[in-house]
């Protein structure tokens, strides 16, 4: 017994015109980094059943195209919050990846020193500020971020990410509402994938009610934006961050891409039946890294050389980051009294 | 997290022999019987939390309950815990019977409004017109490497609270037992799982009974100490007992099974005998269950005590997520052993 | 130094069009409970000084029609709940005025036995289901008295009171959000009186941001009312009420109105610079009672002698009212470890 | 509510005698003048919650500092304490010190999920990286007639939580001194004042002092029973010694004014004289704070002791709001006093 479709992609895909105005270089580095995040999250997939990343994971393999689209539009001193899916929105701003292997495998010297686990990367010299396990639970903590950047005459804006479910916790609604009222330089990434574990949006937000008119309702600037196009996301984003720097206010972004794997661990689930298997495989076919390595090399931007070459740096930097947390001690038992309080 | 399947089964507590007869049924099994049970015999029952109905079904506790019984009565929730939690009470008070599900006790802390403020008062405040019937389930996280957000056994923070009852099921018999007995309360009953023990299995009867709220029951007599406690910690130290490590030590244990309201009598009973007193409780032992229990027994049990008390529960730190540190963080048979050593050198 | 007019009535008065369509019995019963509140509030305002009602008030006076209005819309099986401002809402549904000022004055025979004070009125019979005095509060609790209701097919509509920092609680829109997902009978009664104690709407809601269109944008079917006028409560109420019982999901009517007197307690507070004393006299201009009593009277449907009339008898249930109160027992000690627990 | 403020002020602690030239001052004013000086030398430092820049100023304690700040430094907030509570982490993050303040300890219960889960573990979490020097505020309502969801000593409920530091303050001295010490604080901590303590004058060195957070003071010297408490009821323990109830009683009298980190020597040294133990507390008897302190004591002063241990708190009920139900509900002179003479009789 499978589900019917619910969630079709309503996008209209990669088009030539997408790319006008953007060098080659930034659009291979767009590819690469989409690419890159894709490899990686395949890796920990593949490795996963072996039972020495003993964390929760929740794989971001078909939202590639937002991490990257919008962290490209920030500048590394903006800073970015994430939820519990964290690799994607990690990587794009400049996570380190070594750091991220290591947590995973609750290593030492993993970003967090074991203590946080895959919900809880961080990288504050790349501007990975913070994350909570807690759905919308880094949302205020954000907003208090950007409330420090306007205080302080900083410059910086804060983007904060968060899933279709965040918006039903009332703490997002008071962040946003208080983000609107002093015009703050927040960025709202909602990352639409239509389900929260295996519960569609229909059984959790009404029907016809659209995410990004609620946030228009409270004060925001708003768009809905093509999360599978990492060229659309960047636009939107690079528009928002323009608007927010300039003191415009929080900009909300609702971005709808589609979730590949199951919630959490690895594999697809969609055999189990609460979503239709068909739904799954459409989206597939809008996939954000192969639709835009087809549109480069359609545009003669990407030859069969470069892209193996992209492939084999990414897969030596993926065998040293897994080697590199393997090989890595453990933490010491002290740990975990440390940092309770800061001095 | 196939490694944590792995490892809760091995952690899972071995079967107590059964007489003829028995029906040995697992943890979890035990506690989806209850709800099928009570929705069975009661229409004003109705389940709900995050993915009641989806193929997880919740640790397996509501699996085909949906198809059963139906989407009116076991329902799926947005992510609105606290404000379910107000919706769970509204209905309370009109008779109905929710029982509302969370994955882990941690989101309970998005609820104190309503469950602290509200729910637990309501009777309180309107001289008993209205009664809250409603139960909030929750299952401890330890050992997912889930860390400071998900692993956290909050029931400390709640003892104080006057209205709210708090329940920690340690056997299979008991996880059935006491949901029932939850959902026949007229009060708002939180029942704390602990994940720990749900892969376990045991004897548990077919059909309805209910383990009654408030009452300690013996796991163990013995005369040099008396542990006392609940849940997983109350297993490790029962293992911990028969271990090379406390040969020769003859222990009363008692499993409190009920935190709010607490059986004191069996406590003091127990003390009584043994003069002396661990404490054990899956939550921090700063300022939860350890301390009342403790302090009870110095208040109430001071002339029969013949020694200092002694408390294990958690350090007063968050919750790790690593594997590594997971082992420093939690007390384990060999700390247990020590620590019912020392009470009796 | 004043602060400036910020929030000017909206409204076009009360007009003899307003009345058509209603019974002259029935309009003058709208004038006697408005009148009958009004008289309550000044009762209690003029005896507070006298420290015997223990406990805090907030009074209702200028919001008269919104309690009147929107209960007499109501049938009385249907069911409200409370915010701390209870009065009103408690009298128009036909909570007994005697129970209410013994639990002023802290008696025996309070309507919550003095346990609850001025902020938690209730009286089951008459529908006054709970109150809460914790901001947005009641608000999940009477969605959950609705679902219930859903559950049972009892066919009662449950309504519930809240000022406009109601909205600011995250609850609220966790709570609106379930209501309008399983389309559950409840009216959501927003009083909008511009302020919370002293803070201006302003310092806490965007300027141009409209209560009424955030709740729209959640689903639910809003009416933005002239809170003064009691006969466009009545009418709007109404057609919500007969909404929400066929099934049409949840009602959101924002109301707007303006407290005349101090957040808590007796008197004015204007003096003391928050709000402009000129806001304050131009709404009273608008007064809901006497407005609606000049009306009546020009319509020739009220005369000297019945206001006469509806004045003595008032003024006796009153006085019987508070002699009732002031001459009931105290509760007995015992009574604070009853009821923590239900059997 | 006219006859609370008239209540209240003669309530309030006779202003014990001071020496030549000290200035004496109110509570409120100690306050008043700890956010202003805070204010003044730490440009870091911003104040916020509801109406703090209204007429009434958050009981007197920020009245025109708006005016004299400036509205990015101390400013009004929505109804969103929640939010509130997270948006002064994020900004204490960045290295801002957030004062909130809420007029009653019961709307904390809206920000668990904030206080507990995030803000008390930002530090844990990321090993450091980050600081969350921030304090939160509030006041214990006791007295208006407020009833059961206006009145909570809730501080009992946070006791568990690794990261946070709880402080009561019971004299203006210390309500100044702990204020600074708070702000100056790398960590969470939240501050309950007594509502009934705020009316009271003393002497109150100017300008910038710290009292240090995490210990205790004697407030007496005796040798017959240990009282520690804090806050309200230590000023009642305080009459209840005076009163010739207690004729010929001699009791070290400990104010801990922190109950997390809790000063666990200065209660060990006590009883190591006196060998009784009174712990009193404004919140709940059961769970909490008395609780705490108590186990504390048979747990590591256990052969000091030569009496059971006794509290006196609040009893396992909501709080009534009427004025003469309160009059049992609350511990008093009286009550304190039969159990000061009962633990040495
Ligand atoms: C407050 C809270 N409630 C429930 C959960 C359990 N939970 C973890 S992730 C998740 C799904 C959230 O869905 P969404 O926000 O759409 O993000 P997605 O997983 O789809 O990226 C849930 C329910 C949680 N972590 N926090
Ligand atoms: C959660 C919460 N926060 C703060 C308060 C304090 N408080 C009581 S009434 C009130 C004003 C609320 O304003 P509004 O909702 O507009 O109602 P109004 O008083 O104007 O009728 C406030 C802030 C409270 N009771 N509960
Ligand atoms: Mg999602
Ligand atoms: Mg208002």
């Amino acid at each position: 017994m499978s589900a019917p479709v619910r969630y079709s992609y309503a996008g209209t895909g990669y088009s030539p015109g997408d790319l006008s105005g953007y060098a080659p270089e930034f659009l291979l580095r767009l590819y690469r980094e989409m690419l890159r995040i894709r490899r990686i999250e395949e890796r920990i997939e593949a490795r996963y059943h072996e039972d020495q990343m003993k964390s929760p994971i929740h794989l971001v393999i078909g939202q590639e195209a937002i991490s990257v689209g919008a962290c490209s539009a920030l500048a590394r001193e903006d800073a970015i919050y994430l939820s519990h899916r964290t690799h994607g929105n990690y990587l794009a701003k400049g996570g380190d990846l070594k750091a991220m292997m290591s947590e995973l495998y609750c290593r030492k010297n993993g970003c967090a020193g074991s203590v946080g686990g895959s919900m809880h990367l961080f990288d504050v010299d790349a501007g990975v500020a913070g994350s909570s396990a807690i759905v919308a639970g880094s949302v205020p903590i954000a907003v208090g971020h950007a409330l420090a950047a306007q205080q302080r005459g900083t410059g910086q804006v804060v983007g904060v990410f968060f899933g279709d479910a965040g918006v039903e916790e009332g703490v997002f609604w008071e962040s946003l509402n208080f983000a609107v009222l002093h015009q703050l330089p927040v960025l709202f990434f909602c990352e639409n994938n239509f389900y929260s574990v295996c519960s569609p949006l229909t059984v959790r937000q009404p029907e016809g009610v659209e995410i990004h008119r609620k946030a228009t309702a409270f004060g925001a600037n708003t768009m809905l934006v093509d999360g599978t196009n990492v060229l659309r996301v960047h636009g939107a984003v690079r528009s928002a961050v323009a608007a927010a720097r300039a003191g415009r206010g929080p900009q909300f972004l609702e971005l709808q891409a589609y979730r590949w794997r199951g919630h959490g661990g690895a594999g697809d689930d969609s055999k189990s039946g609460y979503r239709s298997t068909d739904e799954a495989a459409q989206w597939r076919q809008y996939c954000p890294v192969a639709g835009f390595g087809d549109l480069l090399r359609a545009q003669g931007l990407l030859d069969p050389d470069l892209h193996e070459n992209m492939e084999s740096g990414i897969a030596a930097e993926i065998d040293a980051a897994f080697e590199h947390a393997i090989n890595s001690p453990d933490p010491d038992p002290e740990e975990i009294t440390r940092f309770v309080y800061s001095p | 997290m196939p490694w944590s399947e792995a490892f809760l089964r091995s952690q899972a507590a071995p079967a107590a022999p059964t007489a003829a007869g028995e029906r040995v049924i697992s943890y979890t099994h035990a506690l989806a019987e209850a709800l099928a049970l009570a929705l069975e015999i009661d229409p004003r029952v109705f389940v709900l939390g995050q993915g009641v109905n989806d193929p997880v079904g919740m640790f397996g506790l509501t699996t085909g309950l949906a198809a059963r019984f139906g989407a009116r009565r076991v329902f799926d929730t947005p992510l609105s815990e606290d404000a379910m939690t107000g919706i769970c009470t509204g209905a309370a008070m009109q008779g109905q019977r929710p029982v509302l599900l969370h994955n882990r006790p941690d989101f309970l802390l998005l609820t104190f409004s309503q469950l602290v403020n509200h729910a637990a008062k309501v009777h309180y405040m309107d001289r008993g017109r209205h009664r809250v019937p409603m139960v909030v389930w929750a299952a401890i996280g330890r050992g997912w490497g889930s860390g400071p957000q998900h692993s956290q056994a909050i029931h400390g923070l709640l003892l104080s609270v006057p209205g709210l009852k708090l329940v920690l099921p340690g056997t299979p018999h008991d996880a059935k037992g006491l949901m029932l007995a939850a959902i026949a309360d007229n009060n708002p009953v939180v029942i704390l799982e602990h994940r720990w023990l749900m892969k376990a299995s045991a004897a548990v009867p077919e059909g309805i009974y209910r383990v009654p709220i408030g009452k300690g029951v013996y796991r163990r007599r013995g005369s040099d100490l008396s542990i006392v406690g609940t849940s997983h910690t109350l297993h490790l130290a029962l293992r911990a007992l028969d271990s090379a490590a406390c040969a020769g030590i003859s222990a009363d244990v008692i499993d409190l099974r009920t935190v709010k309201p607490l059986d004191e009598d069996i406590i003091l009973e127990s003390v009584a005998r043994t003069g002396r007193l661990l404490v054990v409780d899956p939550g921090w032992s700063l300022g939860g269950v350890c301390a009342e229990v403790g302090c009870l027994v110095a208040e109430r049990g001071f002339d029969l005590l013949r020694a200092p008390i002694r408390r294990v529960g958690l350090p007063d730190a968050p919750a790790p997520a690593g594997f590594a540190l997971e082992q420093a963080y939690y007390p384990n048979e060999v700390t247990l052993a020590a620590a019912i050593r020392g009470l009796c050198g």
